[in-house]
């Protein structure tokens, strides 16, 4: 195996890594603020998907269509998301996990037959913008554009996040609020509008993810049930709450994944599976500190 | 009959024990007492063994018990009570200590028999001893907090221990209650021959019960004796009591 | 007009549809479903039999399709079974047409079992199965000079059995073949990059897919994007079927080769001319594989039901066997030994013209070349 | 009733209730005896499956509702248990006999290696770990074609000819569950049952009376493995076919439906939840293709309105009008 | 400056408040003294509105709070220090004092915090959870401050810490007083009750028994052995 292809493929798993990145950054990030398992966050990706597709089709898929949906899905997914929150999950924030995963997975039904009803059941595909098409010479190999665009959104978002956790007051009461929701409205803020405002940012994130993944993919019911055990399994390796741990775990999953399909390429369907387990035997409580 | 030798423990560089030494005579009633945060409760998590020491000795019954899992522990002979309320919150009062007497006879993994047949007499003598007999069906949530605070120590009872740890049995007691805990001890430790140490910060307590008082500051420990040699210690009352008149009221 | 042959009164067929109308394959189920009411129609407009039909969502779960097909058979007493995208569906309803000796005509499972060597006689299939389709794709790369060959597909039943079959007919076609290294995805798979690097890296002759759905549209998409046709050809079975390159618009990459079984512009018969209008006056869109499949699956029904004379299963089943039809592929026939339809299909490459993608260099496959033979079927079922 | 009488009602109000409880049972039970002269085949067959589904949710209840443990992924041991007897059956020569004691006892073991990782972790995590080591499970199962068919699964598996009518069906799953049943309630009265609920109340505690809570939650565990494996060994009785979805997690959320709808805190509570859920799952499939729509808007109000499940609920009526009786 | 009227609070549906009526004048320090569960802190849960009260009135300046929302409290001049502390054990020292810092504006800043509590500097950087209990105190003491209350409710303060500490918190509160802060306060201690306050109450089932200064209450040997117990 040449230099070339395994750099590459490094290049193409880290990219990889990124979308998981994306999507169960929103997921963890949920899960430590609000102590919520949100099974529908896949549904919001699928979602995310669907309404870039719509965007950009207005626009006759032409090269702003790509760059408007960016923009646009993952805003009304967020709006979505903060019509769940305030509609139904505010209702049970003190119940225990089970009745909140149940009460999330019940979107992720609620929500296959409403894509199905409302875009039906073709497949659906959006365009790569003009600019990311095709793919350049990385030392004798070939790196997609789209794949190194996203080896930049990733980490811009991974630092956007760190900002905005560690350094902005409303950051820190995320924090706050993830201890001790009760004691944060005895200090005099209010936690309602911190959890809404979490679990919408969880939403921007997961339409952000399904926008970035529209282009070089098939739009179609389904994909919700094949990110979600992707998220989940990042989410618990990289600690429960923990958005760096998802960070290193999503690398982890996308490299580890690139690798299998690259040195045991008959057998690559149970990689992220074996990586979970071993990680999760080795680090039972996650890579990093669960919940910050 | 409890050694403790040189026991360290730190959480993330924080030294939370640094040097603790103990040891408890049989039959006696040692008490810890020390400053906020001096790492009392740590260091009775390290004998029970919920928390795992850096280094160090343990010693029970002349057995090394170091880092052994609480549930070994216990089967040796040693229970405890908490600092914060811990009970089987959704049984009742009787199946609350019915548990722990359960597990003393190995009998936790018994399938077949209905529980309710099990162990009656020995549970019913406990919850007697404590007062508890007339609530025994009642969940144990329903409880006052004096109560559940005495159904804390019962349930430790269940286990038939000979070393007994009570870590502040009477915080947020009234002194009514404070007062019923004291004859409790008193009881168990010279009627039952149990060995107890304990944790308080009520100091006339402290000096009513015990025969032996060690002194906890910054995880070490800086005096152990007779409660009058500590009374009187001069570190001591720099670190924790404070001027004499304090202490004596 | 009413010939004097329905005058007769005759309670009429009812056949139960079970298929997956929920999730990513619900796009087939609807297809066909669409065909077979089209057919139904066809044949109430002439006075032809009366065929009815219940459907039910089996979600693509094989559990759920055998329950309703209980139901359906026990409870709303069907004569007929039909549907189940989902093969292994295909394969628990065809266990239970055994038993319950109710016809079952699968319309949607491709698996090359249901009428191999899990075949018997109440099952039917009215689409080209892997085995088929395999032995198409061996056809045509056996006319090509390519020897080192990477072997892919999507991790399920469909990808393996399509791969399997073409590689063993290929290996007989042409026996310097060699296979270099194969590779599975998961169905599903979003990012197909890291797939089609290492495939670029070993430097195959050939790059030989069987993948469907929603993933074969991606995977189009990854090899236009990675720019992998331009150094490695590629085969996948449908890769020129408008259901893969209408959604790809103009990412679809040029010189993918493949095989189809059906397009609505592909044999330019008035047949298929007049089955494509009928169908876009039905339900305003063009006819797809699949609503060719369902469209068969009523047809055959409502010819074997007149040639038969008669609503007993028994004898509509013998009048099956054999069957031949005029479809919209030209002749179509029921095989009797084995029960599988038998159409031709066609192979080419997907190239721009006029500024549009579809396909060229298209020839036709008589089913002669590509059915497998009775014996090998008949080898298998006597396993 | 005289206030005189109010006392002994009072002592014997246990003893009464539990009489009236096994009176409905023992009805019940001749009721379903009956089912076969009643109702049309298709009936019988339903309530097979409803006999097979509802073991499988109970024995998940052992760990749920008992443990307090969250297992994600409890469809699993139902789908070895149901995969040895089909791989049994149709890949090896060995009795029928063999695949029926033999499926429990593998699903027992997959539980022991999964749960002996598992146990280690509390909440959240337990339940992700069941959930990461399950789907591994159903990856191996999807993809060992050579062994397991892989997504086709195994179909037309060969059982005894006395067990191929649907009436013979019917009644050996309704007498397995009886049994299995009973044998889960009395573990769940046992010491055993009494320790299980302490460490699902107060792990930290129970270790400290003497409990190994780690064991005694893998012997939770495995138990209820082993059940699981007894209904999917019921499952292939029913359908004589198995394919991976049984092992795929939503699968396992289904189960977990069940449990809640029932109610997890009474022992009876995912037997009436399995049942409602697959004749609802029929009903409502007779007339729409949007079933799953509609399971979610029923699971929406359940978890919003009736957390406590039917059942649950109607237990809290039950023991508010006694005591509202006691009272006076 | 706080006049709570007659409320009935409930947990669930067990009634726990009967008709409980007190007033907090403005530069006082009020106490309030009873055995355990005689629902001390759930008044000061009703005033602070975590178990609103069913019935019932309770006025701030003039104004009545009976069912605004608990985190509009400090903006109205109300900071609430919990009995079991309720510090965010994942936040720094100095994260758990700037949550609270900035919500309403006045005299209290860090610095100033800093000063009363200098063990709190000390620690800056530790995580909350890791604070013996005595710190925790403190710091819960200093995050109400950092909301510039006009009343500052207290919860048991001295629970559970070592006399000396207990000592020194005394005379912080006392400080804290000297300030023009008004001070309502839960205890069981009565020793410090009778060093801090001005006026107590003394509950019993939730219903106030006796209401008067401590000098009245010092004398009333009475109250004493009949709700005290001293
Ligand atoms: N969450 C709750 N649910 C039900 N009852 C409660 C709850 N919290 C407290 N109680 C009950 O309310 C009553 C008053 O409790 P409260 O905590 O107000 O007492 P307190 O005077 O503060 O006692 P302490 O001195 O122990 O702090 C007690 O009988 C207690 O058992
Ligand atoms: N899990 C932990 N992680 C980090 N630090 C801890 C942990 N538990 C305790 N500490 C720290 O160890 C020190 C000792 O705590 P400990 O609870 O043993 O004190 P204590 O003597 O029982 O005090 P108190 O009388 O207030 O209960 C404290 O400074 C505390 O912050
Ligand atoms: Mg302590
Ligand atoms: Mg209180």
């Amino acid at each position: 195996m040449d230099f070339a292809t395994i750099a590459s493929q490094f290049l193409i798993g880290l990219s990889r890594g990124m979308i998981f990145f994306i999507v169960s950054a929103g997921l963890t990030l949920i899960f430590g603020v609000l102590r919520i398992t949100n099974f529908a966050h896949g549904a919001l990706y699928m979602l995310g998907a669907f309404i870039a597709y719509s965007v950009s089709t207005l626009f006759g898929q032409g090269p702003y269509g790509f760059w408007l949906a960016l923009l646009v899905a993952p805003i009304a997914v967020m709006l979505v998301s903060l019509v769940i929150e305030r509609g139904l999950l505010r209702f049970i924030y003190n119940r225990d996990h089970l009745i909140q995963m149940l009460l999330t997975y019940s979107l992720v039904l609620i929500a296959g037959d409403l894509v199905k009803i409302i875009w039906g059941t073709e497949y659906k595909s959006m365009d790569i913008p003009g600019v990311l098409r095709g793919s350049f010479n990385l030392w004798g190999a070939s790196l997609p554009w789209y794949n190194a665009f996203l080896l930049i959104i990733g980490p811009v978002v991974a630092f956007g996040l760190w900002l905005f956790l560690s350094k902005t007051h409303l950051g820190k009461i995320c924090r706050a609020t993830a201890t001790d929701r009760e004691m944060v409205d005895v200090l005099g803020i209010n936690s309602t509008r911190v959890f809404a405002m979490v679990f919408a940012l969880g939403g921007w994130l997961a339409g952000l993810g399904g926008a970035l993944i529209a282009p070089t993919t098939t739009i179609s019911m389904g994909m919700d049930a094949s990110i979600i055990i992707y998220a989940f399994l990042i989410v618990v390796i990289g600690g429960l709450g923990n958005i760096w741990g998802a960070l290193i775990s999503s690398i982890i999953m996308g490299v580890g994944e690139a690798f299998g399909i690259l040195f045991i390429p008959g057998i690559a369907i149970i990689i992220p599976y074996m990586i979970a387990g071993v990680l999760l035997i080795v680090r039972p409580s996650g890579l990093l500190k669960s919940a910050w | 009959m409890l050694q403790v030798e040189k026991l360290r423990k730190a959480f993330d560089g924080f030294q939370a024990i640094a040097d603790a030494n103990l040891s408890v005579p049989k039959g006696e009633v040692v008490a810890v007492i020390g400053p906020n945060g001096a790492g009392k409760s740590t260091l009775f998590n390290l004998i029970t063994g919920h928390l795992q020491a850096d280094s160090g000795h343990i010693r029970f019954q002349r057995e090394e018990i170091t880092n052994l899992a609480p549930y070994k522990i216990c089967h040796k002979g040693m229970a405890r009570s908490f600092q914060l309320i811990n009970i089987f919150s959704s049984l009742t009062v009787f199946e609350n200590v019915q548990t722990s007497v359960l597990a003393k006879h190995r009998l936790d993994r018994n399938y077949f028999t209905p529980s309710r047949k099990l162990l009656i007499p020995e549970t019913l003598e406990v919850l007697e001893s404590f007062g508890l007999l007339d609530f025994k069906d009642r969940s144990c949530s329903a409880l006052s907090y004096g109560d559940q605070k005495v159904l804390e120590i019962a349930i430790a009872l269940g286990s038939k221990p000979e070393l007994l740890l009570l870590d502040e049995p009477t915080a947020g007691m009234s002194s009514e209650e404070t007062r019923k805990i004291v004859n409790l001890i008193k009881h168990l430790s010279q009627e039952k021959g149990l060995t107890i140490l304990i944790t308080e910060h009520d100091m006339e307590l402290v000096f009513d019960v015990a025969q032996k008082i060690m002194v906890l500051h910054q995880g070490k420990t800086i005096a152990q004796g007779l409660p009058e040699d500590i009374r009187n210690n001069k570190s001591v009352q720099n670190a924790y009591l404070g001027e004499q008149n304090d202490v004596r009221r | 007009g009413s010939s004097p042959v329905a005058k007769k009164e005759t309670k009429p067929i009812k056949v139960g549809i079970v298929d997956t109308y929920t999730g990513g394959a619900a796009v087939y189920a609807k297809d066909s479903l669409d065909g077979f009411k089209l057919a139904v129609k066809e044949f109430t407009d002439k006075g032809g039999p009366k065929i009815e039909f219940v459907t039910r969502d089996d979600e693509f779960k094989p559990d759920k399709s055998t329950s309703w097909a209980k139901e359906l058979v026990m409870r709303e007493q069907v004569d007929f079974l039909a549907g189940t995208t989902n093969s292994a569906g295909s394969l628990a309803v065809s266990q239970y047409a055994k038993e319950s000796k109710v016809p079952f005509i699968v319309w949607g499972g491709m698996s090359d079992k249901i009428t191999g060597e899990a075949g018997h006689r109440y099952v039917f299939s009215t689409l080209p199965n892997t085995a088929i389709i395999g032995k198409a794709g061996a056809v045509q790369l056996s006319k090509t000079s390519y020897k080192k060959i990477w072997l892919a597909g999507s991790d399920y039943e469909y990808g393996h059995s399509v791969i399997n079959n073409l590689w063993s007919n290929l290996t007989t076609l042409k026996p310097d073949v060699v296979k270099v290294e194969e590779s599975w995805w998961r169905v599903g798979e979003t990012d197909f990059t890291p797939y089609i690097n290492a495939i670029r890296s070993a430097k195959p002759d050939v790059l030989v897919v069987g993948t469907g759905g929603a993933d074969m549209v991606a995977f189009m998409k990854a090899v236009k994007a990675t720019g992998l046709i331009q150094e490695i050809p590629v085969w996948a079975h449908t890769s020129y079927d408008p259901a893969t390159l209408r959604p790809l618009g103009d990412q679809a990459p040029e010189g993918v080769m493949g095989t189809n079984p059906y397009l609505f512009d592909y044999p330019d018969t008035a047949e298929n001319k007049a089955f494509v209008e009928a169908f876009k006056k039905e339900y305003n869109r063009e006819p797809a594989a699949f609503a060719l499949y369902g469209y068969l699956g009523g047809k055959f029904l409502g010819e074997a039901i007149e040639k038969a004379g008669s609503t007993d299963k028994e004898k509509i089943i013998d009048a099956m066997e054999g069957l031949t039809i005029d479809s919209p592929v030209g002749k179509a026939t029921l095989r009797k030994e084995d029960h599988q339809v038998a159409i031709p299909m066609s192979y080419g490459v997907v190239a721009k013209v006029n500024g549009v993608f579809t396909a060229k260099d298209l020839h036709t496959l008589s089913p002669e070349e590509i059915m497998p033979s009775i014996d090998s079927i008949l080898k298998a079922r006597s396993k | 009733m005289s206030t005189n009488d109010m006392s002994s009602i009072k002592n014997s109000k246990g003893t009464f209730s539990t009489y009236l409880g096994l009176g409905l049972a023992l009805a019940g039970i001749l009721i379903l005896l009956m089912v076969p002269n009643i109702l049309t085949q298709y009936y019988v067959y339903l309530l097979a499956t409803v006999f097979t589904t509802a073991l499988l949710a109970s024995s998940l209840n052992l760990i749920l509702g008992y443990g307090g443990l969250l297992h994600l992924h409890h469809g699993v041991f139902f789908g070895v248990g149901a995969y040895t007897v089909a791989i049994v059956m149709t890949k090896t020569s060995w009795p029928f006999a063999a695949a029926v004691l033999l499926a429990p006892l593998f699903a027992a073991l997959i539980a022991l290696v999964i749960g002996w990782f598992c146990v280690r972790l509390r909440g959240l995590y337990f339940g992700m770990l069941t959930l990461a080591l399950g789907q591994l499970v159903w990856a191996i199962v999807y993809r060992w074609n050579a062994l397991t068919n892989g997504d086709n699964g195994i179909h037309a598996i060969p059982v005894p000819e006395f067990l191929t009518s649907i009436n013979s069906v019917y009644y050996t799953t309704l007498l397995v569950l009886i049994a299995s049943l009973v044998m889960l309630y009395v573990i769940s009265k046992s010491p055993f049952g009494l320790t299980l609920l302490a460490t699902r109340d107060n792990p930290v505690r129970s270790e400290s009376v003497g409990i190994n809570v780690k064991r005694h939650r893998l012997i939770a565990f495995v138990i209820a493995g082993f059940f699981a494996g007894i209904a999917g060994v019921l499952f292939v009785l029913v359908e004589r076919s198995v394919a991976p979805s049984l092992l795929f997690w939503n699968k396992s959320a289904e189960i977990l439906i069940m449990c809640l709808m029932g109610g997890l805190t009474v022992f009876m509570g995912p037997t009436l939840g399995a049942g409602i859920l697959v004749l609802l799952s029929m009903v409502v499939g007779l007339y729409t293709e949007y079933w799953l729509l509609v399971l979610g808007l029923l699971l929406l109000i359940l978890v919003l309105f009736l957390p406590q499940g039917i059942l649950g609920v109607l237990m809290e009526i039950h023991g508010k009008r006694r005591s509202m009786r006691g009272e006076n | 400056m706080l006049d709570v009227r007659d409320i009935h609070t409930y947990y669930g549906l067990s009634h726990i408040l009967f008709g409980l009526s007190l007033q907090v004048s403005k530069g006082e320090v009020v106490c309030l003294l009873g055995r355990n569960g005689v629902g001390k802190t759930t008044t000061l849960r009703s005033i602070i509105g975590l178990t609103p009260p069913k019935s019932g009135q309770i006025y701030f300046k003039g104004q009545e709070i009976t069912k605004t929302a608990t985190n509009r409290m400090v903006k109205l001049g109300l900071s609430f220090v919990p009995d079991n502390r309720r510090i965010f054990a994942d936040l720094s020292v100095r994260e758990n004092l700037e949550i609270a810092a900035g919500i309403k504006s006045g005299a209290w800043d860090l610095d100033k915090v800093h000063g009363l509590f200098p063990v709190l500097k000390r620690v800056e950087n530790r995580r909350g959870g890791n604070l013996s209990g005595g710190e925790q105190q403190m710091l819960s003491i200093a995050r109400a401050l950092l909301g510039n209350p006009e009343l500052l409710i207290l919860d048991e303060p001295t629970e559970g810490l070592a006399p000396l500490i207990v000592r020194e918190l005394e005379e912080q509160i006392l400080e804290l007083c000297s300030t023009g802060i008004s001070i309502l306060l839960a205890e069981q201690n009565l020793k410090s009750a009778l060093k801090l306050a001005n006026r107590c109450y003394v509950l019993e089932r939730g219903q106030v028994r006796f209401e008067g200064t401590v000098e009245e209450l010092a004398e009333n040997e009475d109250v004493r052995s009949k709700y005290l117990l001293v």
